[in-house]
Order: structure tokens, then C-alpha cells, then sequence
């Protein structure tokens, strides 16, 4: 075995992605059939910059960046630092606002067939509701409300710790459409189940988890923060069996609420311990960052492991779970 | 020379680069084989790999990002562009922290991961004297600049480079600027020669407009942009940021600019002077 | 550079462990000395072990296992599964107990010269009570009561994440004896400066945080989590950011109150990092069940990293912290 | 090969070794030199490094500690040593996850961290006829058993090997023991095996008293302490549990004993069926 034949399974260690591939392996989160059980993770993904690397309408979905109701201009940099295993960041949810979002990504990425989650940031209440108004009409596929983002002060993270703000945030924005909406939770909380009911009893579709646990480096060089924020959200491999264990719970709590995993991976076998965990489908994050790849990859390996789990197979295919 | 085995079942290697370029992608995070490794002066490498599809590609000021064989680093190492020979395609980087130090480790035959090439370049297309203003390690993307610029019978390349102290890169620079001149900090700063050029009235050389191209730290950058401003001559200077992806997916990489905070990895890394606000 | 030769920062790359060293820079936690500012982490640290390794009266503490105050059996196995950059463990406080630590551990510790900080463990108020009791009159140098364990169903984290239940503990343990007490902190809670508050107010002498983080991982050929208790307690350098965050925050809400930062620490320079954003002392756990000597080579490398700071190295010296 | 650069500041190399020893303690984790990989056969590799401390010290049964170069991995891999010639050390393992394949990748002049001798070894004192009774991999530190007993006039070994199917280690124990049977799957199991001997009146050749040593799956090594129980003849049984630390430590690789939670690396590996409760 060299660096160039790197299999770890002893499998098939050339799987050509760019090689027509018909998907034998289906899930369904909230009713709605993703073509397998792979999507992006939200703040990883920008269509204007992986359109060059893969056909993104092969993944199962893509969950875009946060917008805000009006352009955000997010945090100083440096914005980000290494941690072993992980990456941490603090982009404080910069983005060009929900009006360009429906003006030039959401149109290109329909386009381009892909099934799309939009994920909704926010400061307070109207933010969300102006953004969840504007998406309603819109062609997203799934709306993900960003209750759990650890890098802007106010909003973000504080109501995703919170399961009264919850409550009161799904109670205003649950009648403002059809579309399934997802709330996403943060790690950084005592007990997750806590939130997860909350946003569940009042409305949510499915719930995705998690968002990034807090986390800082420090130069020792300055001894300051590298990050102009001080702190920022740690993810990559490092984070995995946190969320892997935020999935469980969940799921022992709820058996019946769709959930969406995230957190660390970046093969197949990690997307897999999430179906187990208990999640209906999987997202890829930090991943990408290193590879652009990456989703897909693990999407095509998700899919030949699955191959030889029909029993888990069939409980996604049929909207199920694993537990 | 084992790694990632747990991170991905796979690493691309070379022939993934064809099927990506085969089937319309750019190629993703890939396997190359390592050709050369020298140590030009104290902690201060060349590395030269064999990656037919960046040899063919990369513009200067792009990038390349190269993944180090320890699992506890796994960002990018952004290094740009200095030289292509063939299929080859070398950087010059200073080891200052863990992953320089491992990749200054690596050794000919030994093999790297890469993406690239990555970023906006600099704009070469108008016929110019280009005055490439380098310092330290901002040096790399400028030699390959005059390397790009030699193909050019048109455009003339100055290569104007300020060292700590040894002149680590003049081997380089000398194969492909038309004038060389360099200076390190015992003996003054890049602007002292930037005005030495003007008052020999060499700034206008061979009759062509001049055009600076600037790399380096940026306390230098900002001189060389106040001048370049004073004078009116156009600058393109090539910025530096923490990444995270070096593709244009994260906005981790921003700076600020006058249209806002914009991506030194996609948006740049080139910028003018006035995209940056500087030299005003 | 080959991997006999694996210096990352260019130094000195072969410290001799065993010659004898004079330790040059000092630190003080809660008005005690302690030789360097380096000590193990309870639960990663058995003198009947380590012994044969090195001289366990080089390092600044030993903090030793949680006891009970009756021998406890602790979790089934297979305690422990891998994740990357980390450990995950769900010993479930297995020791035996206070008795047999006053017997037989701690005498051995104080004879070979360990200065000692005694962990204690419970699942309820009247377990913790009657530990700290017989450690009164003992040679503990100092007392940490361990209110964040995340592997045992009652007692254990739940204090650490209700500020009453700490507070009611801490009335409780504080007249029980003189001995330095530190109150060693979960970062599994939604703010940890509130259980830091409620320790300090109520009579804890100094903090230590992290105790580990919830995760789990899953067998991917049989489904099932791959550890009896299903989730653990992860450990390792994965970890580092989150122990870091947590110190900085600490710091930033109680200026005053002596730190131990630990979690993820496995060099001289992630230990530099703790001192920077906050921390007295560090602890080093999980390095160590990956080689032995870890806690005397990360004493040894900070060592050396504080000669080159001096400002950090006189407040270290004189109780205070960088920030 | 490089690694753990950013985990620690230096990697014991050999001479920590001789000066850990020389100021009376024991050697840390190290980095050693591989002298030579063998593929046995489908996925079962033979490795051998050069460690004169482990060599000259560990007993059968004892395991070794052997570390990844992948930093996802800090885990140690515990493997029971199967032979040492000179100052070299050998391992036999079967490639099961992520570790195992990446040591498997790994080729004579690469490195590896290792640590050991670990754990409490057969006890082998009394002059006894050995049934050394081993299921797959179970089978190497029985081979370092026969190995050791070899040299010992006075006892003798009898090896009874169970396999799969290819009987990959028959090579190594005929070096050593004074007889050797093996079966495989598709013709029985070792119980078979021990019958026969018995039947055969060979249980107590050489005059010696009989004692089993054992390692192997589960439920071969209580069928084995169940047959010796019904015959009153010692077993000794080496267990294998996930570990944190390999040396006594953090208590995270217990098993159920009558004494209670006992830890496999240090109060074992081995224990008797009647410390195991089995065979009653
Ligand atoms: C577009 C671009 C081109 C560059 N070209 C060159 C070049 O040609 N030659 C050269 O010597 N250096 C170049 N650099 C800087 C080089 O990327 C850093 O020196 C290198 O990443 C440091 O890695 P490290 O692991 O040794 O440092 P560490 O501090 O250990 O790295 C930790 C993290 O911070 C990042 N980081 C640290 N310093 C920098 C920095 N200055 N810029 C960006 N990221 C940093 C690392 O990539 C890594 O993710 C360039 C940077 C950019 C953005
Ligand atoms: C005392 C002892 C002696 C052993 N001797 C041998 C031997 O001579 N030959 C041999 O082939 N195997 C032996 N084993 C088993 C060997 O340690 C495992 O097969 C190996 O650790 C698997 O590593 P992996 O990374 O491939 O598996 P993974 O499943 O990827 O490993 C993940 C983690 O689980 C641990 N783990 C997984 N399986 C086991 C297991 N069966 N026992 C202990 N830890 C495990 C790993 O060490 C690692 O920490 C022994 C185990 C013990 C406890
Ligand atoms: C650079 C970056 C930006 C992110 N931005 C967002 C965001 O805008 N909205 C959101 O809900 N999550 C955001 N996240 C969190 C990720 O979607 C994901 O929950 C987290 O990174 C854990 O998954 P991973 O370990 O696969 O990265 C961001 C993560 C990263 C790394
Ligand atoms: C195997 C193991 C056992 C532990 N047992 C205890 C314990 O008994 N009491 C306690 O307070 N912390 C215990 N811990 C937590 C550590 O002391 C430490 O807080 C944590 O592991 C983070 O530090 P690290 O990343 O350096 O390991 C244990 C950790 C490990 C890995
Ligand atoms: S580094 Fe990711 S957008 Fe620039
Ligand atoms: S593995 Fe740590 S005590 Fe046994």
C-alpha cells in the first residue's frame, strides 16, 4: 500500500465520480425523496464556487449558505484557525441577503436540478420571519432555520438554547408556509433534547444537528486569540462522536421527528454510524473545505456500503429509521 | 508514506485529474509525486511536484493548496505559483509553523496532496513595463510573473525584491526578468529602489506604460501602493489570508475592500489599489 | 527530517527525561506551589502504572482517580472506542474506593513525592460528603470534586449542570475541611460560566475545566454503539478547542479564581495556550494513556517555552494569570 | 515517513530507550525500525522490528503496543508478541479495521511507535507438558510460547491450533514446538483436536503434568477451560479487550473476573479459568 492506493476497506479504491451513476439507494426526510442520503452542509457550500468540481444535482441535497433579510458583512478576519482534526470559524454568517439569494443563487442552482434546502439565518424574530416570507413563495425545496449558530451575538445560537424563544420563533413562522422546515441545533447546550422538543412540539418538519461547537485557538506566538472573534465554531472530524451522540439522543427522545446528521464526516462509514445513530439522511461540512469532493464521495461510498445493508436501506427508503 | 486512511477511502490520484478535465470539472484535492525539494536558505524551500493539469493552467498570483501528511492538519497550505517547468510545477515557502515544517520534510519521490490552481491572477494583458515589487516570500508569484512575462516579446519585467537577508530567489528571477535588482534590510527597502528606477527615468523603460505588481508583506504593500498612487501608475498586489478552502466556498478568507469584505481566494488574491482603498 | 527526528518547532528536539532537571518556572494555585505548571488529569493517572515510567514527583500534581466511599465497579466493557484526534471513554468511576485510596494510594504518592490533588467522586450528596470527609485529616494536598462526569446516571454531571444542586454541594463539602478545593467543571452545559459562578460563590477555591465531552461512535458491522454504556466521555487533542473557549470565558467572567485548564493538552505549546487564555496550571489526560511520559515531556516543553516569556512566567509564578 | 508532528515536540528514538533504562525506568512509547513485513497469507501480516529492550524482555503472552502513523488514530493497537530472534521482535496480525491496514502497509526500513513489553505473561515455571491451544489469532503469542519453552529442558509443548481455513503459522511454531496439530474450520475445531490427544494417551507425555495455555476467540477458549475443568487440568488463558493505555493506567479494558473488574493489560492478559469463573 503506498499514498497513491490509499483504500482503508480493502474495497473498491477508485470510484470514478465523474462516471454516470445511477443511485440504488433513496431516502425520504419529511416526506420528500432525496436521491441518497447525502446533502451539503450549510455555510460549506456555494454553488458559484463548486459548480466547477462536480454535477451538484447528484447529491441528495444542497443546504446553502444562511441569509439574512439584508446583506451581512459578518466578522473581521482572521476568521478561522486549525484545531487537530477540525477547523474552527467564525464567518458570523456573511452573506449577500435573501433578495440576492432569490435573484441569483436559488434560480442557478434549480437550474442546475438540484434539491435545495435554504437555510435561514437571523438576529431576532423578524429577521427570520422577513427571510421565511420571501422563501415561501419561492422554488426551495426545504427551509432550515439556523437556531444554533455559535458566531453572531445576538439571534443565532441564543435561541437554539432557549426552547421559550423556540417555541415563540416556530410558533411566528410555521404558518408562513407548506414547506417542510428544518430547525438545526446547536451542540453547545446541556441537554439537546431540550430544544429539540421544543422546536418539534411547535412545528418543525425535521430537525438537522449539529451546528458547531464553540471553540478557540491561541497564538503563542501573541498569546491572543487567532480568531479577530476570540472564538469561533469548531467542525471536521473532531466534532463526530458529539454529534453522532446529539443524533442519538434525539432520536431515543423522538422516534418519530426526520433528522438530518451532521458533524465530522467525511467518508462513507462516518455518513453511516449517523443512519444507525438514527438519522434519515446526512450532511457533509468542513470536508469540503479540504476537498470539494468530498459530498459526493461520500455519497457514491454511502452508496456501495449500502448495498450490503438492505434492512437499513429499506427502513430510508421508506422515510424510516435505523432506531 | 501513509495517510489519511481514515479520512477518505480514497485519494484521487493522477488519472482522476484526466476524468475531471474529461468530463468538464476542475480537479479536485489530487495525489502528485514530488520531484525536488531544496532548501534555497535557512527555512526557506523549493518544492517542485509534477501536476500536468496546474503546469498548463496556473496564472501568476494563483495559488496552489497542499495538504500536509498529518491528519491534524488538514487545511490547506496555500502557497503560490513560482515557476513551471514542463509538467512540473514548483513553489518557494519559509517553514514557519507545524505544516510548513512537515512539507519542508518531504522529499523527492515522496508524494503531496494538492488542489489548484486556485484565485484570480494578475492581469497581464495590456503591453507594459511590469514592475514586479517582491518582498520575502511574496517573492514566489512575481518570478513566476516574469517567467509568464519572457514568453511575452511586448511586456518588459523589473524585478524589484526586498530580503530579510539573504537573496534567496535571484537564481530564480534572474532566468526571466529583463532587470533584476533586489535589496535587503541592512541596506534600505523596495521603495528606495522603486525611486533609484525613477530617478534613472528607467520606470518608462523600452517606452511601455509601467504597471506594478506587488507581493509581499503588507506594511510593504501599502508603501508601494502610497507610491504607485503619488505617481498614478496602476498596481495589482497580491494579498494573503487565513483560508479555509481556497475555492470560494466558505467566506473565510475575507478582507476588506471598498466594495466590501471580499474573498482573497476567488475575489483575489490579486486586488488593485483601489479595490483596497490604498495609496489615497 | 525523517520520523526519527520529528521536531516540529525546529528546537531542541531531544529533551533526556531523565536527567535531573531544575524546573525554572513555578506556578500557584490557590495559594500552593506547585514545582511547574503541569499535572496529570484524574482518571489518566494510577501510580502503580506510571511508576515505572518516571519520577512522579517531577510534575507540578498528580491528580488522582475519583474515588467513592465504597469501591465502585464502574461500566461494562468494551469501555473505550477511538474517534479521530481522540479517546472516548465510559470507565464509569471504577475504583476502590477511599478507603483503599487512603491505604494504599495516597501514602505511596506522598512517599515518593508527589504533591497530591485527591479527586472526588459521587453519586450523591452524602457520597461526595463522606469522601471529602476522610480526606480532611489525610495528605491530600488539594481536593477536586469531580461534579462533571458525564458516565455515571446520578450524581456525577448532573450537579455540574445545575448551579443550585453545585451550590447546595458546595455549602455542604466547604466547612468539611481547610484543603484547597477545586471544582472541576462539564463543558456539556449552555454556559459554563454559571456552574463556574456557583462554585466560586459557594465556597470553591479554584476551577478545572474540561471534564470530557458527551459523544459515542458506532460499529458500522453490527449497527450498535460501539461502547456498553453507548455514549463516553471524549478526550484528546479534539478536544483542545472547546477546553480553550472554556478557560477564556471562565477567565473573562471571574478574573480572580485559580484555573486548571486541561483537555486535548499533549505538548508544551497547546499547555502554553491554556496559560495564555487564562489558566494557573494545566492537566494532561488523555496524552498519557498514549505514551506514558506525556505529562513530564509537556512539563518539560513548557518549561523551556517560558523562558522566552517572562512577563507570563512572573505572573505565573506570583499567582497571577495573562489575562 | 512523518507524523504526530503537531502531537508532540519529539518521538523517543532508541537511545531514550537505553537512557530510560539506564535511570531505572521503563522505556516510553519509542520509534523503532521495521526490518521486515510479510503478507502470510490473505490479510494476516507477520512484522518484525528491531528493539533489543522488548526483545530481551518480553515473555509470551506479553503484548506490545504498536501506534499508527495516521494522528486520526492515537489509539495504541495492542498485538501479543510471536517471536523474537536476536534483537528483533515479531507481531502476526489479521488486518480488521483501519490500524491493522495501515501497519499492514507499512514496509522493512519504515518506522513504528511502539510500546512494551506489556501485561502479566503465562506463567511457564513449573516443568509441565504445555498443550498450547490457539484459535486464529490467538495463534502468535502461543508461538512465542513454544518459542520460550523450547529452551527449557525440563517442559515440552504441544501445539493445537484451530484456523479458519489457511493454516498461515505453521511455519513459525514447528520451529519450536515438540509436536503440532492443526485443524481448520471446514475439518473440526481444537476440542476435536484435544480429544484425540487424549484419546491418544498423549496428554501426559514426557511424564509431565499437563497445562493448557491458552488464546484464542471466546467461545473456543471456554469450550478449552470447560474441557480442563472436566479434567482438572490448569488453564491459563491469555483475554484480549479494547485498551486505552495498555499499561495499567485508566481502567477502560476490564473483564469480569470473580475478583471482580480486573484490567486486561496489567492484571492480565492471562488468567485462569478459575479467575474467569469458567468451566464450572
Ligand atoms: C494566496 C496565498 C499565497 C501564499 N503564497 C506563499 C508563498 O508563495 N510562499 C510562502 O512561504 N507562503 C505563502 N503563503 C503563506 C502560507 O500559506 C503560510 O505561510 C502557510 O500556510 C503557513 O502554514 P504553517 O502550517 O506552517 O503555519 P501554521 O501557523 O502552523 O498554520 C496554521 C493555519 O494557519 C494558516 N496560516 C498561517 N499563516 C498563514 C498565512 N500567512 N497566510 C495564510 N494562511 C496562513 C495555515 O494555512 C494553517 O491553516 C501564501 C498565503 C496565501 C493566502
Ligand atoms: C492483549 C492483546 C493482544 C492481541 N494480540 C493480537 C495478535 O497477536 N494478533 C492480532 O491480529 N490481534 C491481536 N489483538 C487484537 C488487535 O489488537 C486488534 O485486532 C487491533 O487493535 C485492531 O485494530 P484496527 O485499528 O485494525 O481495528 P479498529 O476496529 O479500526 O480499531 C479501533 C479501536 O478498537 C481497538 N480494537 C479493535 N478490535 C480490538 C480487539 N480485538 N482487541 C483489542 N482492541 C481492539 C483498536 O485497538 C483501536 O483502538 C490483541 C489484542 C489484545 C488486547
Ligand atoms: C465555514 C463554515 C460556515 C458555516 N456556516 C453556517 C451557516 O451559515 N449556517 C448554518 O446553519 N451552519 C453553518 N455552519 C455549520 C455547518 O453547517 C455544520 O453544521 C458544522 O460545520 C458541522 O458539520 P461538519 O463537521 O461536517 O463541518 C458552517 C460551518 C463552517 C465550517
Ligand atoms: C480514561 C479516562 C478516565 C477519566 N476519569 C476521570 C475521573 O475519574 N474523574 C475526573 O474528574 N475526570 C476523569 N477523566 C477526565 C479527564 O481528567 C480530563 O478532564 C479529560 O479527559 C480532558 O482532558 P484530556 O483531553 O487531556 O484527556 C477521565 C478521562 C479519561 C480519558
Ligand atoms: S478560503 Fe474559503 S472562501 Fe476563501
Ligand atoms: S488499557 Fe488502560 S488500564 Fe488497561
Amino acid at each position: 500500500m503506498s499514498a497513491n492506493n490509499q483504500s482503508a476497506q480493502g474495497g473498491d479504491n477508485h470510484i470514478n465520480l465523474y462516471e454516470p451513476h445511477v443511485w440504488k439507494h433513496h431516502t425520504k426526510v419529511a416526506g420528500l425523496e432525496w436521491k441518497n442520503p447525502v446533502g451539503t452542509a450549510s455555510g460549506t457550500f456555494q454553488y458559484a464556487a463548486v459548480r466547477w468540481f462536480y454535477d451538484v444535482s447528484q447529491l441528495g441535497a444542497v443546504c446553502t449558505k444562511g441569509a439574512s433579510p439584508v446583506p451581512w458583512e459578518g466578522n473581521p478576519s482572521p476568521r478561522t484557525a486549525e484545531s487537530p482534526a477540525a477547523n474552527i470559524n467564525a464567518v458570523g454568517l456573511q452573506n449577500p441577503g435573501i433578495d440576492h439569494y432569490l435573484a441569483e443563487d436559488l434560480p442557478k442552482l434549480k437550474a442546475a436540478g438540484a434539491f435545495v434546502i435554504s437555510n435561514v439565518a437571523g438576529h431576532c424574530d423578524d429577521d427570520y420571519a422577513a427571510v421565511v416570507e420571501k422563501l415561501a413563495d419561492s422554488d426551495a425545496d426545504m427551509l432550515e432555520i439556523n437556531v444554533s449558530c455559535p458566531n453572531v451575538s445576538a439571534g443565532g445560537m441564543s435561541v437554539g438554547t432557549d426552547p421559550v424563544a423556540l417555541a415563540n420563533l416556530m410558533d411566528r413562522l410555521r404558518p408562513m408556509t407548506d414547506k417542510p422546515m428544518i430547525v438545526k441545533l446547536t451542540p453547545n447546550v446541556t441537554d439537546i433534547t431540550v430544544p429539540a422538543r421544543a422546536a418539534v412540539e411547535h412545528g418543525a418538519d425535521a430537525l438537522s444537528m449539529i451546528n458547531t461547537l464553540k471553540g478557540m485557538r491561541i497564538n503563542i506566538r501573541t498569546g491572543k486569540p487567532i480568531i479577530a472573534n476570540v472564538t469561533g465554531g469548531v467542525s471536521g472530524p473532531a466534532v463526530l462522536p458529539v454529534g453522532l451522540a446529539a443524533v442519538y439522543r434525539v432520536r431515543t427522545a423522538l422516534p418519530e421527528i426526520p433528522i438530518i446528521g451532521l458533524g465530522g464526516i467525511d467518508s462513507g462509514e462516518k455518513a453511516l454510524e449517523y443512519l444507525y445513530a438514527g438519522a434519515n439522511a446526512v450532511e457533509v461540512g468542513a470536508a469540503a473545505l479540504f476537498d470539494p469532493v468530498a459530498p459526493l464521495r461520500v455519497a457514491r461510498e454511502l452508496d456501495d456500503l449500502l448495498d450490503s445493508r438492505p434492512e437499513l436501506a429499506a427502513k430510508l427508503a421508506a422515510g424510516q429509521t435505523w432506531r | 508514506m501513509l495517510n489519511r486512511n481514515e479520512m477518505t477511502t480514497f485519494t484521487p490520484t493522477h488519472d482522476v485529474v484526466t476524468e475531471a478535465t474529461a468530463a468538464g470539472f476542475f480537479p479536485p484535492r489530487h495525489n502528485v509525486e514530488i520531484t525536488q525539494v531544496t532548501e534555497l536558505t535557512d527555512r526557506v524551500m523549493r518544492l517542485t511536484f509534477r501536476d500536468p493539469f496546474i503546469a498548463s493552467h496556473a496564472k501568476p498570483a494563483q495559488f496552489v493548496n497542499l495538504f500536509t501528511h498529518d491528519d491534524f492538519m488538514l487545511m490547506p497550505r496555500p502557497f503560490g505559483v513560482s515557476e513551471v517547468d514542463g509538467d512540473e510545477v514548483s513553489v518557494i515557502f519559509a517553514v514557519v509553523g507545524h505544516g510548513t515544517e512537515q512539507l519542508a520534510g518531504l522529499q523527492a519521490g515522496d508524494t503531496v496532496d494538492v488542489l489548484g490552481p486556485l484565485g484570480r491572477g494578475f492581469n497581464l494583458k495590456e503591453d507594459a513595463n511590469y514592475i514586479l515589487v517582491g518582498g520575502g516570500l511574496g517573492v514566489p508569484p512575481l518570478i513566476y510573473a516574469a517567467q509568464k512575462l519572457a514568453e511575452h516579446d511586448a511586456s518588459f519585467a523589473t524585478a524589484i525584491f526586498g530580503y530579510r537577508n539573504d537573496h534567496f530567489a535571484e537564481e530564480y528571477v534572474s532566468r526571466y526578468a529583463d532587470w533584476s535588482w533586489s535589496i535587503d534590510d541592512a541596506e534600505g527597502n523596495v521603495v528606495d529602489l522603486l525611486n533609484k528606477l525613477e530617478q534613472g527615468d528607467d520606470l518608462k523603460a523600452y517606452d511601455r506604460k509601467p504597471i506594478i505588481l506587488s507581493c509581499g508583506p503588507l506594511p510593504m504593500m501599502k508603501a508601494v501602493a502610497d507610491w504607485a498612487a503619488e505617481r498614478g501608475i496602476p498596481a495589482q498586489l497580491s494579498m494573503e489570508q487565513r483560508m479555509g478552502c481556497g475555492y470560494g466556498t466558505c467566506v473565510l478568507c475575507t478582507i476588506d475592500t471598498v466594495d466590501g469584505r471580499l474573498k482573497v481566494c476567488s475575489d483575489g488574491p490579486v486586488f488593485t489599489r483601489e479595490q483596497l482603498g490604498w495609496g489615497k
